[in-house]
């Protein structure tokens, strides 16, 4: 469907990735593979080094590769994390102090110039971004929709997990109304294709679905009282802890960065 | 939903746990709240779905400036009141991350955005009413307003924070985010503008859902609002 | 034309609607007093929109009259015991999807049980046998969002029957199914029955009321308004015209071509049977062997 | 088996489609070579998730082939003539809510033709007119949203029809129709039919699909494995059970009470012929005269 955008990662192929492929991380323990992400998290968080940096990334990339996933798609999907980068890092990147990059461009208001430091920046911001991007979407690829929802459940407080819960299940459904809307009205000769002449349109297309989903929720209510539920149950299996192996790996990777932080980043323990 | 998420690794980790416990503090209240109330079935169904229907939305293409995405949470906050709307952000934006678009480290603070967006739009659209506005203006000027609130606290943040690994002076940073949160006010005329139709085109479907009349039994609505 | 069970036996549910109105003031249905006995297959049948769906979803207190009183075995029930008539009432709704709410087949089958304060061993052991009893054991694992139609209509079944209900209630068990699933969902239902659950089931096949119904109910504007055999209400032409409804193929058949000889034929079998007791004779004339079998 | 018409006439609609893949990588169908051509209903049959809609949705370009061509009119459509296929080839999706997107009838009636310029009285009356066509004048008012089932589908077919299609597609016409309504959407379709204007439709009513189509596709498993007339296809006993299907009543009653002689009924109409020719014999055995004659 070309009006859905292929810039943002559709839940189905996502599913269908985790569900219908075998790979060497679809073998990894779930828990494991949140593990991992928390010590990305972190590592981005502290590690300033751009080379570091550049190399957490390129080994986030081998792992997505390894894993069997493709390498096309990503690239589409960087899309909106790179935006972000660029809204945030790409004036800085102007604005950073230090010596600029070959000339600088005299403009009405002063010179710019890209410095070094501004530069390395926008590379540091973007590694750190795009690793956890990386990483995040190799995990959701192999991990199968019942653990996920298992690792939500857990995760989450009540009432939150059951309405996570949800919405994980019904956004399939919610997709698929979406996109039922959007060939209704091009199969009558609409064009979607700029927003201002079209946007009675959208609202309409955009009302209906919120709409189905508010009638949907009701009669959810219904069939799920008819099962006796009052707001309070578990909806998910279970995942098994992973294996020690595993346990040893993660331990290792914050300890790791741990250790980082504490002698390269913050000098706290010199050399 | 402002249209720029904050990166991961933006930030220091000090703002990372400050965002972050500030995300949970804000949360916590919410749930307090739905559990003082006991939890209601259609609370958690119509949070589900309509944190599934947002979810979905984002991932329509809008043709303006070569393709906007929108979460439509000012909508959202309309419809499904202050704390629905806040558990709906929150649940948006894990989802948002898993799917590598947003921040798992920064899920606090785009969750602080977001929520204050729905809630925000929320209050203004239940005032504009009262004040007798008719409902596209009210819709699209509650959107507008909420939105805006998001993009101004999203400007906050970073500034407060300041960028990860960035020498730049305060005052210089200030400068270039308010450049950034320009432009977010720039997608959010627009979303609450769309935003004002859809609210429109509900009314004119089924207007109990906005408010404008009030169903017989309450049970459906007296929970979703409150 | 009334059932003769009524008078014999207690009702597991019985139903007393003086009037339902929904929120946006459509009276979805008014006067309705509606009994389910033990052991029965109950049809509903009528036209879009007569009330069948507002009508089952009293059964089990989903909805509630605005004014009226509904017994499940032998009690009323109330705001608060609700839970018991969602109990002995299990509900299969039209829309499969919105029925299936957990991340596999297995976990939405054990849904219901948890709700109820079942958990561990047993429960898995009693949702496996459920899933095994309508022949999808093989799903357990399955997301239902990749399920067809007919599958998700069974594993909602499933987590129906695993909560052991004396009567289950279907809206449209068939819609949207191909004929090999229909068969499949009809043989199921069949089966329920066999095993002593009395069944109710809204459908605009009248084919498939016909064949499995014990007793019809008509519905039309938000009334019971004709209640029988499929016998009885098939061949009330003044009934089914009220409810805008045609008499089934074998009836239309038989009379169209003029063979409503009295033996009045309702399913397809009875045509068969009644052609073959007629056709036979005239098959020999022209030379043919005679072991066209047939009938039950 | 195949149609004659193919080598007399030009299709109006032509797809050759190697393959569609969906986003997640189901392969909805594949091999398919489809034409429709001037002047017929074709009805597509097949079990659940045979690849009908897939199908379908190929005909006006709202799915394209991963590789593969469609020719609509004597024009292959590419990216950038897409509203050609759309103009020519009207759609109405199965499901009825997801199409009506206007806040009144008329207003959704009016919405495609805004879409190709049109508006004003002239506009308006074409719409009356469309409205009128299939029998919902009186709707013209309503909200969309709260109509019946059997009254969005009409609505959803007059907003194609007043487009003036050369074909129209339906995916599941008669889906949750009650048989009132389900009649009035037949007579429809014939009526489009005899206004010269070819009608493709999917179905689970093989009754249906008997009774209207001049020309039945089969397909299982993302392929078109039979076409022809429906009595070709109907007594195609290994097609049927390739395609997981089973004959239509007429065929069923008629073999089971050992009728089938040669005339080979399809529809009701068919039957009831056969069994008037030869009931009436044998009603004459009990004490008429004897001359039986079957066949065409
Ligand atoms: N949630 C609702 N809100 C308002 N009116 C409703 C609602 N549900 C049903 N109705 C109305 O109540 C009446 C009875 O509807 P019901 O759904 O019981 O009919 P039905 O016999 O099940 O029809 P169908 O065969 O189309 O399923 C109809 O007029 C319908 O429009
Ligand atoms: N949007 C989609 N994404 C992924 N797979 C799909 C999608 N739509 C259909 N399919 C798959 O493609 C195949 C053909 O489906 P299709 O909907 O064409 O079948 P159908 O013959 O119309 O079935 P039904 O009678 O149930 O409507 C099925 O395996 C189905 O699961
Ligand atoms: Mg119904
Ligand atoms: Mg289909």
């Amino acid at each position: 469907m070309t009006t859905l955008s292929n810039h943002v990662p559709d839940p189905r192929l996502i599913t269908a990735y985790s569900e219908h492929r075998e790979g060497p991380l679809h073998r990894v323990n779930p828990w494991t593979k949140v593990g991992v992400v928390g010590a990305l998290v972190l590592a981005v968080t502290v590690v300033e080094s751009l080379p570091v940096l550049a190399g957490l990334y390129a080994a986030t990339l081998v792992v997505y590769g390894i894993a069997g996933l493709p390498y096309r798609r990503l690239g589409y999907w960087y899309t909106l994390p790179l935006l972000f980068v660029v809204s945030v890092a790409g004036p800085l990147a102007f604005l950073e102090p230090g010596v600029p990059i070959g000339g600088a461009l005299t403009t009405p208001i002063g010179e710019l110039s890209v410095t070094w430091a501004g530069a390395s920046l926008f590379g540091e911001l973007t590694c750190r971004s795009l690793t956890v991007v990386t990483f995040a979407l190799t995990a959701t690829m192999t991990t199968r929709y019942a653990d996920i929802a298992y690792l939500l459940g857990r995760l989450l407080p009540r009432p939150i997990d059951q309405v996570a819960l949800l919405t994980y299940r019904f956004t399939f459904v919610m997709i698929e109304t979406l996109e039922d809307l959007v060939k209704g009205v091009l199969a009558r000769g609409a064009s979607l294709s700029e927003f201002w002449a079209n946007r009675r349109i959208y609202a309409r297309i955009l009302g209906m679905t919120l709409l189905t989903a508010i009638e949907r929720s009701e009669r959810l209510v219904k069939s799920m009282e008819a099962r006796g539920y009052d707001g309070d149950i578990t909806l998910y299996g279970d995942v098994p802890r992973p294996p020690a192996r595993e346990v040893v790996a993660v331990v290792a990777c914050y300890a790791g960065i741990v250790a980082y932080t504490l002698v390269v980043a913050y000098q706290v323990i010199p050399v | 939903m402002a249209h720029i998420h904050l990166g991961e690794g933006s930030f220091p980790l000090w703002a990372l746990v400050l965002w972050t416990t500030l995300g949970v503090a804000l949360v916590g209240a919410v749930v307090y709240r739905i559990r003082k109330g006991g939890i209601k079935t259609h609370q958690i169904a119509l949070a589900g779905i309509g944190a599934a229907a947002s979810f979905a939305i984002f991932q329509l293409n809008i043709p303006v400036w070569g393709g906007i995405h929108m979460n439509l949470t000012g909508l959202v906050g309309i419809l499904a009141g202050p704390l629905l709307g806040a558990l709906i952000a929150l649940v948006v934006n894990i989802f948002s991350a898993a799917l590598g678009h947003g921040a798992v480290g920064l899920l606090g603070a785009n969750t602080l955005v977001n929520a204050s967006e729905a809630i925000v739009a929320y209050y203004a659209f239940r005032t504009l009413l009262r004040m007798d506005w008719d409902i596209f203006p009210a819709g699209a000027s509650a959107a507008t307003l909420g939105l805006s609130a998001g993009a101004i606290l999203m400007g906050a943040i970073i500034v407060i924070s300041g960028v990860n690994g960035s020498a730049l002076p305060r005052g210089d940073l200030t400068i270039a985010v308010a450049g950034l949160v320009g432009l977010n006010l720039g997608v959010a005329v627009i979303e609450g503008i769309l935003t004002g139709f859809v609210v429109q085109f509900l009314a004119s479907v089924r207007p109990d859902l906005v408010g404008l009349v009030d169903r017989t039994t309450s049970e459906e609505s007296a929970g979703v609002t409150a | 034309m009334s059932t003769d069970r009524s008078e014999e036996r207690t009702p597991l549910v019985d139903l007393q609607c003086k009037a339902h109105t929904y929120p946006d003031g459509t009276v979805g249905m008014h006067e309705v007093d509606f009994s389910v006995y033990p052991d029965e297959v109950v049809a509903l049948v009528g036209g879009n929109g007569a009330g069948k769906s507002t009508l089952l979803e009293h059964l089990n207190a989903t909805l509630v009259p605005d004014k009226g009183e509904l017994v499940v075995d032998g009690t009323a029930i109330t705001e608060d015991n609700k839970a018991h008539a969602r109990k002995a009432v299990g509900f299969v709704f039209q829309d499969a999807d919105t029925q299936l709410v957990a991340p596999t087949v297995l976990d939405d089958v054990l849904f219901g049980l948890q709700n109820y304060g079942m958990a561990g061993e047993e429960a898995e052991r009693r949702a496996r046998e459920a899933l095994a009893t309508v022949d999808a054991a093989h799903l357990e694992d399955r997301v239902p969002h990749y399920l067809s139609g007919g599958e998700k209509r069974l594993v909602g079944l499933a987590g129906v029957l695993v909560l052991e209900p004396s009567v289950v209630v279907l809206d449209e068990p068939l819609a949207g199914l191909d004929p090999e699933r229909s068969r499949l969902v009809a043989d199921r239902i069949r089966q329920i029955h066999e095993e002593g659950i009395s069944v109710v089931l809204s459908t605009h096949d009248l084919e498939f009321a016909a064949e499995v119904a014990d007793r019809v109910c008509v519905m039309a504007d938000g009334n019971v308004v004709g209640n029988g055999t499929p016998r009885e209400v098939f061949y009330d032409d003044e009934l089914l015209e009220r409810a805008n409804l045609h008499p089934p193929a074998a009836i239309r058949v038989a009379r169209d071509a003029g063979l409503d000889t009295g033996a009045r034929p309702v399913t397809e079998a009875d045509l068969v049977a009644l052609l073959s007791d007629r056709g036979a004779p005239s098959e020999t004339i022209r030379a043919e062997s005679l072991d066209g079998s047939s009938g039950d």
